[in-house]
């Protein structure tokens, strides 16, 4: 129990972060109309698309000789770009058609 | 310096993410905050190749480091790569095959943060934080991962009955208590082996296949925007080993604005989540009991013509059929035909018509339909009575007052609309068959009901040139 | 210029604590309907009121021979809870009000 | 261990503090989002005193430090008086005199923020960061204390005409820079002179007079939001100091939020913030340029009496003049005198009217008037046309078509409440004087309006015996 309420203590910059930002997340969604789900879901999508900086991380710190870790890394980024990139772009696409004509 | 520099270019990107999905809320402003969430994501990205600073453990930087040019070859590369097939495909994809699309995309990002996983693995068996971290955002991408790559194919079409395995609500369960000790045991134990970490991952893609597969194809969207908050629950796994800010705030954004837009969803269909993923929703082929009686009055094209022709005020509703039937281009003419008549016409937009939240706006907007000419339910309900035609265009359980009438059948509760109260009714599909909800509707024996049977683009087509030339 | 980028980054955590923070307050209050105004005015008033636990840590760590020092903190630890116990029970009666009869 | 378990204290008590917050935002969650909060409230006070450790200036925990007994004791004391005295204030405060009790209230932390920095500045002498924590929350805390005082005093009645020195726009900016600059200059040379510390807190009192001072009393709750947020930010400057979490959020919440409520208000009015602080709105006098012309028709109590007797429906408008006559019992009697004869009866509620925001609302449940008989503006517009009568009770400017008709309207653009569409419009006020924008209202002189002179509380008393004698 006393570990416990340490760790709770140590982290609780974290804590609070999360907590704010989990409280951020809800009230920015809540009360969006039906007619924006699906391009907020893929909005969304793209943003969760942050991942690539990890990614990226793991390749500048990447012992070069390992050329199986340079594979997945390749792989990793390219992923996270399609994400990201193809989020944005299909968003978009469909957030241009919602303009009132 | 480069590193405090960085931080401020991430504490940037976050305030993007947050403002850009606050505008993503409004029609009006949406656009914009999908590109100031994407001018972040841009300097986020940047800012990490050039910013870079190698660390020790210690977190001291290692100014000697010089990171390999064939590095920089290989990240630039994916990046090239990864932006034109993103790009391309994303402007290529047909409208309506937006769903598959998300979830194709959403299964990437998910495999990223499982191969962050294998990568870091070995390098952090000395700390049970980050090994925690790790093995979270490991398992959570892949089961991410492997379940949009079903949601899409079941989407596509290509897998299109839910296969169900016996008691496989007992079996997923098991199997997920069974992975989750499996991910704790590891992290306790740090076995220093990478067969093992192999193992939990092909255990959570197969965990991925079995939580979605049973799943109706249907029930997709809500699936996937579950699985969406997956993705961005790994991604802030992944912003905890690295205490990288911007993964935890875009994470963490993502993952509960997920969750929160995944229960939203459950909401305007009228079920519980638990319903959605552990249910037999529409395959057990569920109907109210009672039984249908009276008669099917049929109409034709050219008497439907007539009747639209002499109406003030017509209201389509549109459905799944109009989405399948690629009929969004000829519904948009035929409203444009009537308006020049002097006929007011609005189309009733139900909150979960079609397979996807908006799924209808998206469509209609696609074929350039006015925007205010697209009223939400709750303001075209009062409109019903006094409209002279409705025209309902492969729509099904949306129109089906069983939701009203009928406790037993399992629509009931959820919100339709009201079509009855109209002075004319016509509805067009194929045949008698029943829609997503496995469910008959009562509104096709009103006697004020006339079916319109046929492909929805076919009729359509040929009600466009019966009103030309009228 | 650097030493101010050096000044950001140092308190990020508490920069990212503000901002969130300031989301979050902006977020809760959007959209409240008018009727609740004064309600919501004097229950945020109650809530500031915590600035009593500063005056307590004062209090606290008081040096107990500085006599003006104990008024002081005496006086702001009263002013607190007045704010405090004012503020919430003045808020619990109006909204005791708006309950449907 | 104690001081770990404090730090749990204070996360609780920032999540009630959120929580509880946003449910007040619904009428149906409000009071227990007041009630959680001042849980959480409870929960940190108690955690602060019964948690504490002494820590010296590198963070190390003193175990040899006691506290005192006389300074639990004083600690004690005061809560014990001020939980005595605020309870019984809140108790037992007349409804209408609410924002009066919120400004003082208000002033009272303002002030508590400002003791802690006149406590805490020579403690802290040797850091420039702490430092500005302190001057800045003090000189805040004061002007908020100051501030509200006299918006206290304006609502009161005591202080009932704005005071404006010549130039006051002027001279007011030229204080605030120069406070400004004084506190930047102790922050930087850091004076071991608590002298110089005392003026800058008498330069704040000053000008928290000098920036409320110019303002009507009628803006004052805007004033009072301001202020409320001010204080709210003077309690987060207390958090940088310590580095106490509750305070940094309990204070920036109410910090934004009370911005964010301010211009919510602002707008509610149609009026800038600026021309609240800057603009002599309301004493000037200003008059929109047309001519009023037209007669004016009288009606007696027994006449008005008859006319609502046989009326189907009726709709009431407060205003600000029902508040001041305390006529929210009679109006309730009269409401349920007409109901009983089968007479419907709703009452109008503008946003803006009265002096305070939701002050109808508050003041009409005070009387116990059900709460869906209180309809909102938007709701109520599209209803007059099928009302026979509007009885307007003391209020003016929320019914004054100027707001639609007369672009040289200090109003104009304001939505008002449009009693016009009725069948007959009756309008109790004492006399032919205007509201709180000074303006004449053509209304007055609409053919179908009569006025029913004289005070509301007396007049409807009148009205309640002449109807149930008929
Ligand atoms: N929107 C969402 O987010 C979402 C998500 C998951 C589930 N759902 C569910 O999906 C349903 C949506 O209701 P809905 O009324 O839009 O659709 P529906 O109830 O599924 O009915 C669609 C109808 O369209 C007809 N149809 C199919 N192809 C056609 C074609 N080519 N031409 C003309 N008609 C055609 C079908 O009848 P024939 O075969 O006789 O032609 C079918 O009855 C609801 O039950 C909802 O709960 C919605
Ligand atoms: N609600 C807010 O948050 C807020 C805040 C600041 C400003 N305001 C402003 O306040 C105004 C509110 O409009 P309102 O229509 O409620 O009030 P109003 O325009 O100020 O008019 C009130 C009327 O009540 C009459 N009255 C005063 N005492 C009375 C009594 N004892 N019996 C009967 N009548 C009496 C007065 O006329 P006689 O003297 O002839 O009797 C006066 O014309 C708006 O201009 C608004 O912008 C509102």
């Amino acid at each position: 129990m006393e570990s416990l309420i340490n760790l709770v203590s140590e982290h609780r910059e974290m804590l609070y972060f999360v907590i704010l930002s989990v409280f951020v997340g809800i009230e920015v969604i809540g009360g969006v109309p039906t007619v924006l789900h699906t391009p907020l879901m893929s909005g969304a999508n793209a943003i969760h698309g942050v991942v690539i900086v990890g990614a990226i991380y793991v390749m500048l710190n990447i012992d070069p000789s390992n050329v199986f870790a340079l594979v997945l890394g390749f792989l990793a980024v390219l992923l996270g770009t399609l994400n990201v990139v193809g989020g944005f772009v299909v968003t978009d696409r469909m957030l241009e058609m919602f303009k009132k004509k | 310096m480069k590193s405090s520099l960085l931080e401020i270019c991430y504490l940037f990107g976050s305030v993007t993410f947050i403002v850009g999905l606050k505008m993503m809320g409004n029609p009006k402003s949406a656009r914009r905050g999908n590109l100031y969430a994407a001018f972040g994501m841009v300097i986020a990205i940047f800012g990490t190749i050039f910013l870079f600073e190698k660390k020790d453990h210690a977190g001291n930087v290692d100014t000697a480091f010089v990171v390999p040019a064939m590095v920089y070859y290989l990240i630039f590369g994916a990046i090239a790569l990864g932006t034109v097939i993103g790009w391309l495909t994303a402007k290529r994809v047909q409208m309506t095959k937006m769903p598959e699309l998300v979830s194709m995309f959403n299964g990437m990002g998910g495999a990223c943060a499982a191969l962050i996983g294998l990568m870091e693995y070995q390098h952090n068996l000395d700390s049970t934080g980050a090994l925690a971290a790790i093995i979270a955002g490991m398992v959570i991408g892949t089961v991410s991962f492997s379940g949009s790559v079903i949601a899409y194919l079941k989407l596509n079409g290509t897998m299109n009955k839910p296969i169900r395995l016996p008691q496989y609500n007992i079996i997923n369960t098991i199997f997920m208590i069974s992975l989750v000790a499996f991910g704790t045991w590891m992290v306790m134990m740090k076995p220093d082996n990478m067969a093992i970490l192999y193992a939990l991952f092909f255990a959570a893609i197969v965990y991925g296949i079995l939580f979605t597969i049973p799943i109706g194809g249907a029930d997709m969207p809500v699936v996937i925007s579950l699985l969406n908050s997956f993705t961005g629950l790994a991604a802030a796994f992944g912003g905890f080993l690295y205490d990288n800010k911007i993964m935890l705030t875009g994470g963490i954004l993502v993952g509960s604005a997920g969750t929160l837009l995944t229960l939203v969803m459950c909401k305007a269909m009228n079920r519980p989540l638990s319903n959605v993923i552990f249910g037999a929703f529409g395959a057990t082929g569920a109907t109210g009991d009672r039984e249908m009686s009276g008669n099917i009055k049929d109409i034709n094209v050219s008497d439907t013509a007539v009747l639209m022709n002499y109406s003030k005020k017509v209201v389509i509703v549109p459905g799944y059929g109009l989405a399948v039937a690629q009929a969004q281009h000829v519904i948009h003419e035929l409203e444009m035909i009537l308006e020049e008549r002097g006929v007011i016409v609005k189309y009733a937009i139900h909150p979960v018509a079609g397979r996807m939240p908006g799924h209808m706006n998206v469509l209609l907007a696609e074929s350039n339909v006015s925007y205010d000419k697209l009223v939400e339910m709750e303001d075209i309900n009062p409109e019903f009575t006094s409209t002279d035609v409705v025209l309902v265009v492969g729509a099904n359980d949306v129109v089906n007052p069983a939701a009203h009438n009928d406790p037993a059948s399992p629509i009931y509760g959820m919100p339709i609309l009201d079509v009855e109260n109209a002075a004319h009714i016509i509805v067009n599909k194929r045949s008698m068959n029943a829609g997503y909800a496995g469910i008959e509707n009562e509104l096709f024996f009103n006697p004020k009901t006339n079916m319109l049977f046929g492909d929805a683009k076919t009729v359509l087509t040929k009600l466009v040139a019966e009103l030309k030339a009228l």
